[in-house]
């Protein structure tokens, strides 16, 4: 076993928050010192449902391991109905990823509402734990993007 | 090229304290387009600001990242700060290093290694932003306030007087909510309704002031400055023009059955009814479902006494629409049902009381006429046990892991009232904690112990037991003495939780404002913006952003009016700018996008296209961008990839993936 | 790590009781009905663990006059359930061996021709390992 | 005939004769039969609460899992049985651990997670046959009869995991004394403990809670107690001098139906 395999596995986690709620909920979590993996790095959206597949699909690409899309809850939307646009979309989208072989457990869709700090640490740390148990990405990975 | 600079903020020692600020700025210089690192103690100082503007100007920036706090804290300071040196403030992102790193992170070297990622995610979007442009919308100079308790009558008067139309929605058939239920106030002990029913009155007689009773909320679309609301008045099958409020209808009734329930129930009413003597409007509502005359068909004694002729059987809900720039939420509360507490016994004996029915039964024009007596027997009580916390700060799901807040000095509020008008009755009150931190609180609660004799014990109540005798054997614990007490009483008074009125949240999704886990709104921000809600032209009043007595209900009903007044008196109001736009040379004109806009922002018109030299009429997709609120859904919806969202474009979003994933 | 801190993390674990949750409130306290027989009250059980003074608490009589009624358990509001900490500590007695707090020979002389099955197996799994 | 499993435990094998007897009488009468499982082996009588206690909570598991394997559900009558077999069910359909662990040691074909549905005898009687259905099949209504239901602790507490009925206000008991034709008497001491194996040791303080419960069905009129558990009864006959008479429920279940005689005889 070489050496390097024995360092501890720091897995790329992409996360798509809506603006309105789990980017709110992100802040909260926070301001009020609730912890998760540095592994995590959010990236801010309007809503859900600007998440196009494209990008969850170009981040396996560049060798993330593991992407979670936070939007408010069903009824909730600050659009009206964003999220439920994107639940469909995602629905069908990691059906795909399933068949092609990239582990359900690498895609995730939660729900965090802006007053839910503690939810998204939990959800965040349990992500983390999930993906370190999948360990590395590497059936979508274009080796062409390694460094 | 853009030319970047990168702003990197110590917060004081919020940041610094984890990430190596300076690294952060060293690292960053390394990045495509990157011109100029600094970092400074309080980018948001005003010296802070001015080394942006200093930078931009000196070093020709074209775009700017700051990494600091939260984008939804500073991020209009830092867009002004650019505009101000020259630069189209949406030329600015930021890299949130504080709530998202520095804050949830302990190890230095780790938060510092997330943070230059976050940085360069920013960099690459910043790479690829254009200047934008916001439009206008117009302001329609009205306002909507849901709900006519205390909260909502405050804030109507107070935008009514400066200057705007209010038109106020109740669903009850009087104004006046919670507090006209109550008997006295704490911590000066005037009657509620001396100090309410002068404020319904102004609110009824004032010019600019509209009040729909019996009426609800059924449709909301539009945003900020612009909603446009359904609401839809019930039958009240009396004729609000002829009828004069004499009350002979309700007198004549011969339906006398329906639990009243602005006397919580505890006595009835008849089918045609005001809930109360000074109701506003004056005008009766027939209660079709204990009404003789539409269960049976016959009857008709309400109409045949009424010498105005206002009673029409044949009233129908009616559905006005309104034009609004600005929405008040003012929903109130309710306590809760305590079924899920039936070691009170409430549900067992009469005797055993909310602290809202004690209210009714206090009040002179309450079930009792304001005698204090048992509900069973109608005999005077002697011993009277009051039980703190039922159902509030629960963590288990039988009740409310919130403090109700206004308990603890109501409680002092009804023993002080008993013992000062029924001098021989004992009363005792079972607490965990009083929490009485509010002006001239602490004093009235010490006034109950040390002026008028109320037995004070630290302890929960475990169980209430009736006995053949018709007295209530109440079994609790006193810590300070670590004994377990055995009491007998005549009355108990359950201070029973409050909960957010059921119905907020229907009309918090019409609204798309956000709602918490125990359905209080949630505000803007927890402590710069609490009367706002996160949703733009929407404002909390009362009870329904959080627990609150009268006078912090008041002073934050007054708090959203100004509020609400600061975006009606503008008379136009900068839309943002981050809408979505459709490639003429990639639609196909599919109408996809159309299908899942919420806003009906996209229309579509044929239109005259120079594609390669080859010049065509195509079937195109056009934004309008003073609709568009800038979801994002048209954008994944469009299967040519025509579609694409200013401040949050498809490549900007993949540069950032591509800097995370690197 | 101390012996009573081991205790106190082995109660915990044997509960399931995390003892910071309690918020004093002394329900538990006015609702057991064995209360006045105890010398250390349901509510002082949780801030024993707590407090981490596991000698003092297996010490108590307490352990053996709890009914294990579930009526602290029913009502607590802060999810602590005090009668799952009594009944985690009496494990940690009877699991030590000699410590059986009900003795095989004494039993011959408390029973009666009407006592049910049901009452010797109880008291035998509560009392004795 | 729908048929159950049914698990009647060491107590009504030996001194609760009665309660079992009465229970089988009254099930067939009311067109259910009641198979008893084989070699099922003693509940213990108390819940083993400890999480890392799982040999004492094999024997509900080789019970449910039989009951699993007839594709019946399982029926007790005792309430110090249905408080354990329940719990532990519900150990295994929710903690992982313990389901782990116990299945580990029973080697079963296919593991056991909790799939039997466990009913006490009352429930059978409301979900199940229906408390009208009951009235109707009534011969021999117990008419002016003044019934306190005793429920005691186990069957009730904890209400989340047993489901029984609300813990602090049930009504199950009642319904069943009103199907039989009686007048049930509510009173506040009904779901207060009787003292359970405390009576072994420590007899004042049963007698004590006793006395509490007896004085308070008394004092709302009571003519009579009822219980499903055999310990409750035997704490209320004994530590109360001159009480009122206490009876399993399904004696006067089988008198209400009419087939008490015929049990009195076998």
């Amino acid at each position: 076993m070489s050496i390097e395999a024995k360092e501890e596995f720091r897995p790329k986690i992409v996360a798509f928050c809506c603006n309105w709620c789990s980017y709110a909920g992100a802040d909260l979590a926070g301001s009020s010192r609730l912890g998760y993996p540095a592994d995590v790095k959010i990236i801010r959206v309007p809503c859900s449902c600007r998440v196009n597949p494209m990008f969850i699909l170009r981040a396996f690409e560049k060798g993330a391991d593991g992407v979670i899309m936070c939007g408010c809850h069903p009824g909730d939307c600050h659009y009206s109905t964003g999220n439920y646009y994107a639940r469909r979309r995602m629905t069908l989208l990691f059906s795909m990823l399933d068949y092609i072989g990239v582990e359900n457990g690498r895609t995730r869709v939660e729900w965090v509402s802006a007053a839910e700090g503690v939810k998204f640490s939990t959800t965040m740390n349990e992500f983390v734990e999930k993906i370190r148990s999948l360990g590395k990405n590497v059936r979508l990975e274009d080796l062409r993007c390694r460094k | 090229m853009q030319r970047i600079g990168v702003f990197v903020c110590h917060c004081g020692s919020n940041i610094a304290a984890t990430v190596d600020v300076k690294k952060v700025a060293e690292m960053t210089l390394l990045e495509p387009g990157v011109v100029h690192a600094e970092d400074y103690q309080y980018m948001c100082s005003e010296a802070g600001q001015e080394k942006i503007i200093a930078a931009i100007k000196e070093k020709n920036l074209t775009g700017v990242v700051v990494c600091s706090c939260s984008p939804r804290m500073h991020e209009t300071t830092f867009r002004k700060a650019a505009e101000k040196a020259g630069l189209n403030p949406y030329m600015v992102e930021i890299a949130n290093i504080r709530e998202h790193c520095s804050w949830i992170h302990k190890d230095m070297e780790e938060a510092t290694e997330k943070a230059v990622i976050l940085a360069r995610a920013a960099i690459a979007k910043v790479n690829l932003n254009a200047p934008l442009k916001p439009g206008e919308s117009r302001v329609t100079k009205r306002a909507l306030i849901i709900g006519g308790g205390i909260a909502g009558i405050q804030t109507a008067l107070d935008i009514a007087d400066a200057g705007y139309e209010v038109d106020i929605v109740e669903k009850e058939p009087s104004i006046g909510g919670r507090m006209s239920q109550l008997d006295k106030t704490f911590p000066t002990l005037d009657c509620s309704a001396c100090i309410l029913t002068p404020k319904m009155v102004e609110a009824s007689a004032h010019e600019k002031i509209h009040i729909h009773t019996y009426s609800e909320v059924e449709k909301v679309s539009g945003f900020v400055g612009d909603f446009t609301v359904d609401i839809r008045k019930k039958a009240r099958y009396v004729d609000m023009d002829k009828c004069t409020g004499c009350g002979v209808c309700q007198e004549k009734c011969p339906s006398k059955k329906a639990a009243s329930e602005f006397n919580r129930g505890l006595n009835t009413r008849s089918a045609i009814y005001t809930p109360f003597a000074q109701a506003i409007p004056n005008v009766p509502v027939i209660d079709t479902e204990n009404c003789i005359k539409f269960k049976t068909g016959k009857c008709g004694v309400c109409s045949k006494v009424c010498q105005a002729g206002a009673i029409d059987y044949t009233q129908k809900d009616e559905i006005i629409t309104e034009k609004y720039g600005a929405i008040v939420v003012a929903t109130g509360f309710d306590t809760i049902k305590l079924d899920n507490y039936d070691e009170y016994a409430y549900n067992q004996s009469k005797d055993v009381i909310t602290s809202l029915e004690l209210e009714r039964i206090m009040n002179a024009a309450g079930p009792t006429k304001g005698h204090l007596e048992r509900l069973s027997d109608g005999k005077a009580p002697k011993e009277m046990v009051f039980v703190q916390c039922v159902g509030s700060r629960c963590s288990d799901d039988r009740g409310k892991p919130y403090c109700s807040k206004i308990c603890c000095m109501y409680t002092a509020k009804h023993a002080m009232l008993i013992r000062d008008k029924y001098p021989d009755v004992n009363v005792t009150v079972f607490y965990i904690d009083v929490r009485t931190p509010g002006k001239n609180f602490d004093e009235f609660y010490r006034r109950a112990v040390e002026q008028y004799g109320v037995n004070y014990i630290k302890g929960q109540v475990g169980k209430v037991i009736p006995q053949p005798n018709g007295k209530l054997l109440v079994q609790g614990s006193d810590l300070l003495d670590n004994k377990q007490i055995l009491k007998e009483a005549d009355m108990v008074v359950l201070a029973t939780a409050i909960e957010p009125n059921p119905g907020v949240r229907k009309i918090a999704t019409m609204l798309t404002a956000s709602i918490d886990t125990n359905n209080f709104l949630t505000e803007a921000h927890a402590k710069l913006r609490p009367v706002e809600s996160p949703t733009a032209g929407i404002f909390l009043s009362g009870v329904c952003q959080g627990p609150k007595d009268i006078p912090e209900t008041v002073a934050q009903a007054g708090a959203a009016a100004v509020k609400a007044i600061g975006l009606l008196a503008k008379d136009k109001l900068m839309t943002n700018p981050c809408t979505a736009q459709s490639d003429e040379l990639l639609c196909n004109g599919c109408s996809t996008c159309a299908n899942v806009c919420p806003y009906g922002a996209i229309t579509y018109e044929e239109r005259q296209v120079n594609d390669h030299g080859i010049r065509e009429t195509r079937r195109l997709a056009v934004v309008n961008s003073a609709l568009c609120q800038g979801c994002g859904a048209c954008t994944v919806a469009c299967p040519s990839g025509a579609m694409d969202l200013q401040g949050f474009s498809n490549r900007q979003i993949l540069a950032e993936v591509d800097a995370i994933c690197q | 790590m101390s012996k009573e801190k081991k205790q106190a993390e082995l109660i915990k674990e044997i509960s399931g009781v995390n003892p910071l949750k309690c918020m004093k409130c002394g329900k538990c306290s006015a609702t057991c009905p064995a209360y006045n027989e105890m010398d250390i009250k349901p509510h002082q059980f949780v801030s024993y663990v707590a407090n981490e003074d596991i000698e003092t608490l297996v010490q108590s009589k307490s352990l053996w006059k709890c009914l294990s009624c579930f009526a602290c358990v029913e009502r607590c509001p802060r999810d602590v359930k005090p009668g799952k900490l009594i009944d985690a500590a009496r494990q940690i007695v009877v699991r030590q061996k000699g410590q059986n707090y009900l003795k095989a020979d004494e039993i011959p002389e408390l029973l009666d021709p009407e006592l049910p099955q049901q009452l010797l197996v109880s008291a035998f799994r509560r009392y004795r390992r | 005939m729908m048929k159950y499993s049914y698990y009647p435990g060491c107590t009504l094998r030996t001194k609760a004769k009665d309660l079992d007897a009465y229970a089988r009488a009254s099930a067939k009468a009311l067109g259910f039969e009641l198979e008893e499982i084989e070699n099922w082996q003693c509940c213990g009588g108390v819940y083993p609460l400890g999480s890392d206690e799982i040999a004492t909570k094999l024997s509900s598991v080789r019970a449910l899992n039989e009951a699993k394997e007839k594709h019946q559900d399982l029926v007790t009558l005792c309430s110090a049985c249905h408080h354990v077999i329940k719990r532990v069910n519900d150990d295994m359909q929710n903690v992982e651990d313990i389901r782990t662990r116990a299945n580990n040691y029973m080697k079963l074909e296919e593991p056991y997670a909790g799939e039997t549905t466990v009913l006490h005898f009352l429930e059978v009687l409301r979900d199940r046959v229906g408390f009208d259905t009951l009235k109707e099949k009534v011969t021999n209504p117990l008419t002016g009869k003044k019934i306190g239901a005793y429920y005691g602790c186990l069957l009730l507490r904890p209400g989340k995991i047993l489901q029984f009925d609300n813990p602090e206000n049930p009504k199950i008991l009642e319904d069943f004394i009103r199907a039989i034709g009686a007048e049930p008497v509510i009173y506040p001491y009904r779901n207060e403990c009787c003292g359970g194996y405390i009576s072994l040791k420590e007899k004042d303080m049963s007698k004590n809670m006793c006395n509490n419960i007896m004085e308070s069905a008394e004092g709302f009129g009571a003519e009579m107690l009822i219980t499903a558990c055999p310990l409750c009864l035997y704490n209320l006959n004994n530590s109360v001098q001159n009480g009122l008479p206490v009876y399993y429920f399904t004696e006067l279940l089988a008198e209400a139906l009419g087939v008490k005689e015929e049990v009195a005889k076998a």
